[in-house]
């Protein structure tokens, strides 16, 4: 992108900004009208066209819009409580979805009147998604939902659900998916908390009983469903794996205050030098994270974001673990006991780190395995052939299935 | 130390008969009654204490299995308990054996004179007494004091203090307690109901394992309270017996998650194949079988060095144990829970169980760093 | 075992031990000629029938014999000298040679009179050995040998060489193989030094051009070769990875050197632990090799064995690289230099911090990649099933090969 | 510091087009001349000094690349002269650019008068000077004193001791030589033949990087030979510097064993499959892909910040980018040889060319380790 083209954006966000800071101030607006007028103003995915919540700008001047409303005392926090929407449906909505789509819920979604969920996973179809079982079939305007979900993040706060069906078994097993946007208000949808080994149910099982969903909320073609899942999943990769928060800030936060507290004075050289590999790492993947924000210039992300994703995962795992080390005699507690809650919010920020210490266990597993992950950076960025498969050209009724 | 069961010959690592034997029972009778659903109802709902378990494991002669014939036990070694400790660590069973029979007992064996162990070690063996031993400060540091002082009072002693990271200290009929005083290190014998006494459970990461606080507030004990021999002996043997017997509870830790691990790969379909198919996961569980022969064997050697009282080499192969052991079950049980995916983050499923146990028991009774710091002193590196 | 077998074996090891003893004192007989009196004695493989070098008794004793004639001033370098023959060749002689094969090649082969070379591996055919495409082609009593193969120890001084050939390659690969006793002095075999990356030549690269050898020189079926070869690999594994060392020698013994040397005074904390782990790693390996042993009852390794040999090349490269990493600047050097040499046994036995991380990086690969060795684990240990395969049922002529 | 270029501002990650096409020129330039025959040619034959690639090199104009034009350089910055460190660390090129244009440069551009700077970088520049830096004792330490001592004599200077570790202290024209003397630390530019100094090639590992040692016998030198700025201050900018770009140069490496790994994973078939269509060798390339995206944002936030002269930054971005970067080199060109199999344990095959600088390099300039703990001192922790 040449120097003129990004001045010109620049001033286009910057304009953007200040109008909307003068007509709603952030400190001082409510926050789900504030959100909607950031909406209004293009600044909710400056990527996206004029008129749906964008600009069409480079998507990296979203970090600069977002810190500029966080230190003017307005609040972001949209994008974490309603991720399953904000940060991996609209892409979906932007990409597969019909005008009629776009206009009716990415304003309500941004300004977080309405929740979102995913519907993907099941319990014979984890890694292997494209191997689900739930069904819907054709009935005139209208498919009717059987089967069950798990893993299904805010299912119980959702308005919407993004859900994937297999709408015809005879064919081999990607080609017989498709994609719906789901009411979860609609009959025959029973959502259950899934208890975690926090003690929490941040998660939950959903089971469709013969629930309707007319045609036209469908996304893509009937038989099409498995691109329109993937492009759920690059984002979601990307936002789980890709922000460049502040230096020190994260998991190795928590590391950092344990060495402090219980060594601060005569730590071990052995622990300090982990502490610091720890850091290392953490501090060069972000500079990563950095790295990529200024290069990207597109807004559909490709399997890069597989990238970010595989390595916060492992590390997340790896310091959060360290920390409860570090704690010595403290790691054998859980400060609080278990408590089997129903959390109102996706992660618990604060959690302190006994209970992100569990918690990171399914970072390498939630949103594609780490061993997915390695697939996928093996055969689509590094070009190695993918394995002999069993289960690609048979239809999926024929696949053998656990 | 004369109540100390006699050195055993220094064994081979092959299980004899009557060893074989031993697994097989302990193994049948925790199958039954050591069921996951046992295990969570005790953990969530009795404090992590299995009476009815304990029971069964006193009426077999385990829970006095190091315990001479002469005080109602079994006159076994260390090598058979090591087998029984396998077995418990396989099924996480909820049961105050480490505290008890190793720590407890090991303690009386060593620190208490004839007549004490008389009067105390027979209730272990009829399961009438269950120790705990309260030794370390309320921060759990190993290199402090203990947090109790004992002060000379009249004929007996007046206990004040906090002991922290008491295994089964709520549920235990009995306390040994560690304290300075004006002499130096001494161990007492108390009721746990004494007046004076506060017991409060910790919250712990592995519910299988409970912990408590124990302060005492003006406690006064008779001058019998006090174990007559060597404290700081009496603490070392229980703790190096403690030790050795959790790496062996780990080890069968290790074999479960790998067994269960490895079970559930041949089982679960995903892309049309068993996952056990792809080398991603066949050879995380093939490093987990290496590991753990590994692991078997420094458990084992310690194990029969214990029994046979090698004092010299379990300075190197009590921490050589304790801190391979805690590694690998700590690897082990995360890999369990990454292979099999999303189901082992949920609370149903045993997998988080195990690993919870594996990262308690690792920081149990010191680190692996620690135990390689006490290794280095010893090979002088 | 009970314990009456047990001490009839021993006392029938110890008369034997007594006797060659006695008939030749280990310090004052020429080593061939001790070596040759050990066979007769039944002490070369214990575990072997009388009459063949040993005894009828568990391989455990050996050791013990070993150890016996190493006391009394004896050498068993034999073992390690022509390690191809005695560690590998002769257990799969007794396993498929037939009763002239073992009258034959046995004594000499102990008495390192003959010194044996194993001709397996080939440019294509690494991992997976049954690729090879090395052939030989029956012509009346005589099979004509064409082809080359490569880590070739010892090959510039054997006499004999244990080698695999294609006799068919209309079938699937496992079935067209055939396994020969070669002569290494015979016409056409041209053997060439193979350079490595520590300077020095301890392999060989092998050609075969018209090379003949007698069909009585076949061990085991024609087309049978493949479970010929696999007793010779297992027999390797355990050789290269379980031996039961005294506490504290091998690499390791490297690492504490370099520490004292380096940081004895006032060594980093982390340092001193990294080290400790490797301490710890490799004696509990040493303890199961241990335990092996003493449960060993039978002479013919399984897979097992496949679990030293892992654990060793891996733990060994780590152990090598972390000394030289205490070195510190000196790690940065290699002392002597490279000199394009040509060994006269196989493994230099005190070749010094820098040659030893250099020549480790093939104890991964060589007798079996780690890779290799997870698979063989993993499915004949632990029962895991094996990858879909694309070579197994159709003629090797016809699978890809590079 | 008068000719030290002027700070860039801090430079966006992005390469500009110039830059991108400097890559492309010094790729070019590097693909013909440094082949891998020719590097073992130059590593066996020559020394490890490419006299010929070098005499390129300044016809390019990088050898005096961040040398201020008034001096005959091209005036550009770190972040010009990473791309090029980039480049030669993927061909393994044996020339003294790190020597001369990192280490001497520096030192001379930070620590010498305007005078002595007009007088030496001119050289640099137009090839006919080469520097090496001796500042380490023999034994290479980095926190002790210099091996070389300077005594006041006459008007000048005589130096006596021993430096280690020099690198391209054999082919050198001009030595560059850190000695303690009465006053304190100073640096004195000597001619490399004069008389009184015998050099020494050490047995290096690595046989692309030569090093030196260098021994001082009564050298007498001008008193103007002595550096006339703050020598501390030019040590630790140079040794600043050299980490920076070292890294860097590391990041070359790391991409190319990474490039070559993966087109063999995609040729080499076993099993009637590609090699890469195993997870075991797919996972381990995905690994060292996401590390080796990590090890570049490492070098080149450091290569900006040394070219926008953060000093501050510094602190942190160059032990972080050694640190990093080499540990990642190391694993990476070590699992090169594992995926290769047999091929790359043989001399023939470039695979231990990689392994050997990663090792080597690691070691350079102090450890990982060496660097976290400076980390950890900027850090408070």
């Amino acid at each position: 992108m040449g120097n003129d083209a990004t001045t010109a954006e620049r001033e286009q966000v910057d304009a953007q900004i200040e109008a909307l800071f003068a007509s709603h101030p952030p400190a001082d607006t409510p926050e789900k009208e504030f959100w909607g007028a950031q909406f209004d103003h293009g600044l909710a995915w400056v990527q996206h066209p004029e008129g749906f919540g964008g600009l069409g700008v480079s998507p990296r001047w979203q970090a600069e819009v977002d810190q500029r409303i966080n230190e003017a005392g307005g609040s972001t926090r949209n994008r974490y409580m309603n991720v399953l929407g904000i940060g991996m449906g609209a892409g979906t909505i932007m990409a597969h979805g019909s005008e009629e789509h776009q206009q009716r819920f990415l304003r309500p979604m941004f300004a977080m009147e309405e929740i979102w969920c995913q519907l993907f996973s099941e319990p014979g179809a984890g890694s292997d998604l494209a191997a689900l079982a739930t069904t819907a079939k054709q009935e005139g305007d209208t498919w009717i939902v059987n089967g069950q979900k798990v893993w299904t993040t805010l299912g119980h706060l959702a308005k919407w659900g993004l859900l994937v069906t297999r709408t015809d078994p005879d064919v081999p097993k990607h080609a017989g998916l498709t994609y719906f946007i789901v009411d979860m208000e609609e009959r025959g949808v029973d959502v259950r908390p899934l208890y975690q080994i926090t003690g929490e149910a941040e998660f939950n099982e959903v089971y469709f009983t013969d629930t309707p969903i007319p045609d036209d909320m469908r996304l893509g073609e009937v038989g099409g469903g498995w691109s329109v899942a993937m492009t759920t999943l690059m984002n979601e990769r990307v936002a789980i794996g890709g922000n460049a928060s502040p230096r020190g800030t994260g998991a190795i936060a928590g590391a950092v205050e344990a060495w402090q507290k219980m060594h601060g004075e005569d730590g071990d050289a052995g622990l300090r030098d982990q502490l610091l590999s720890h850091w290392v790492e953490a501090e060069a993947m972000r500079l990563t994270a950095v790295r990529a924000k200024e290069a990207a210039v597109k807004g559909t992300p490709g399997p890069e974001g597989s990238t970010a994703k595989l390595q916060w995962a492992d590390l997340n795992k790896a310091i959060t673990s360290f920390t409860i080390d570090l704690l010595g005699p403290e790691g054998m507690t859980y400060p609080g006991g278990y408590e089997f809650t129903r959390p109102e919010q996706t992660a618990n920020r604060d959690a302190g780190p006994h209970k992100s210490f569990l918690r990171a266990r399914a970072n390498s597993i939630e949103g594609g395995t780490s061993e997915v992950m390695k697939n996928i950076l093996g055969e689509r960025v590094l070009g190695l052939p993918g394995e002999p498969r069993v289960d690609k050209n048979i239809p999926w009724r024929e696949v053998p299935r656990s | 130390m004369s109540a100390l069961t006699a050195p055993a010959p220094i064994q081979p690592f092959v299980l004899t008969d009557e060893q074989k034997a031993l697994t097989e029972m302990v193994r049948d009778l925790l199958g039954d009654a050591a069921s996951s659903e046992r295990v969570r109802e005790v953990m969530l709902e009795h404090g992590g204490f299995d009476q009815a378990l304990y029971d069964q494991l006193v009426q077999y002669g385990l829970a006095g299995l190091t315990i001479s014939e002469e005080h109602g036990g079994a006159g076994a070694s260390f090598t058979e308990l090591s087998i029984v400790f396998e077995e418990l660590g396989r099924r996480l069973a909820p049961v105050p054996m480490l505290s008890t029979s190793v720590l407890g007992t090991t303690a009386i064996q060593v620190g208490a004179t004839s007549e004490q162990q008389a009067a105390w070690l027979p209730g272990v063996a009829d399961g009438s007494s269950r120790f705990a031993l309260a030794h370390l400060d309320p921060a759990g540091r190993l290199d402090a004091d203990p947090g109790v002082r004992a002060m000379a009072s009249g004929d007996g002693f007046t206990l004040d203090g906090t002991a922290g990271y008491v295994i089964d200290g709520a549920s235990a009929t009995h306390l040994l307690v560690a304290a300075t005083t004006d002499d130096g290190l001494a161990i007492f014998h108390l009721d746990a109901e004494a007046a004076g006494i506060e017991r409060r459970a910790i919250d712990v990461l592995d519910l299988t394992r409970p912990m408590a606080t124990v302060t005492f507030s003006g406690v006064e004990v008779a001058a019998d309270a006090k174990l007559g021999g060597n404290a700081s002996a009496a603490l070392h043997a229980a703790l190096t017996a403690g030790v050795v017997m959790l790496a062996c509870e780990q080890v069968g830790g290790i074999q479960e998650v790998l067994s269960r691990t490895t079970a559930y790969a041949r089982e679960r379909v995903q892309f049309g194949r068993a996952i056990g198919s792809f080398q991603a996961v066949k050879h995380k569980l093939a490093e987990t079988l290496v590991a753990s022969e590994s692991a078997r064997s420094a458990a084992y050697h310690a194990a029969r060095m214990l029994a046979a009282h090698e004092i010299e080499e379990l300075r190197i192969a009590a921490p050589l144990a304790k801190s391979y052991c805690s590694d690998v079950y700590e690897k082990a049980s995360a890999d369990a829970i990454q292979l099999h995916g999303g189901i082992a983050f949920t609370w149903e499923h045993d997998a988080h169980l195990f690993f919870k146990r594996a990262k308690a028991s690792k920081l149990l009774f010191g680190s692996p760093k620690h135990h390689r710091a006490l290794l280095a002193d010893v090979l002088e590196l």
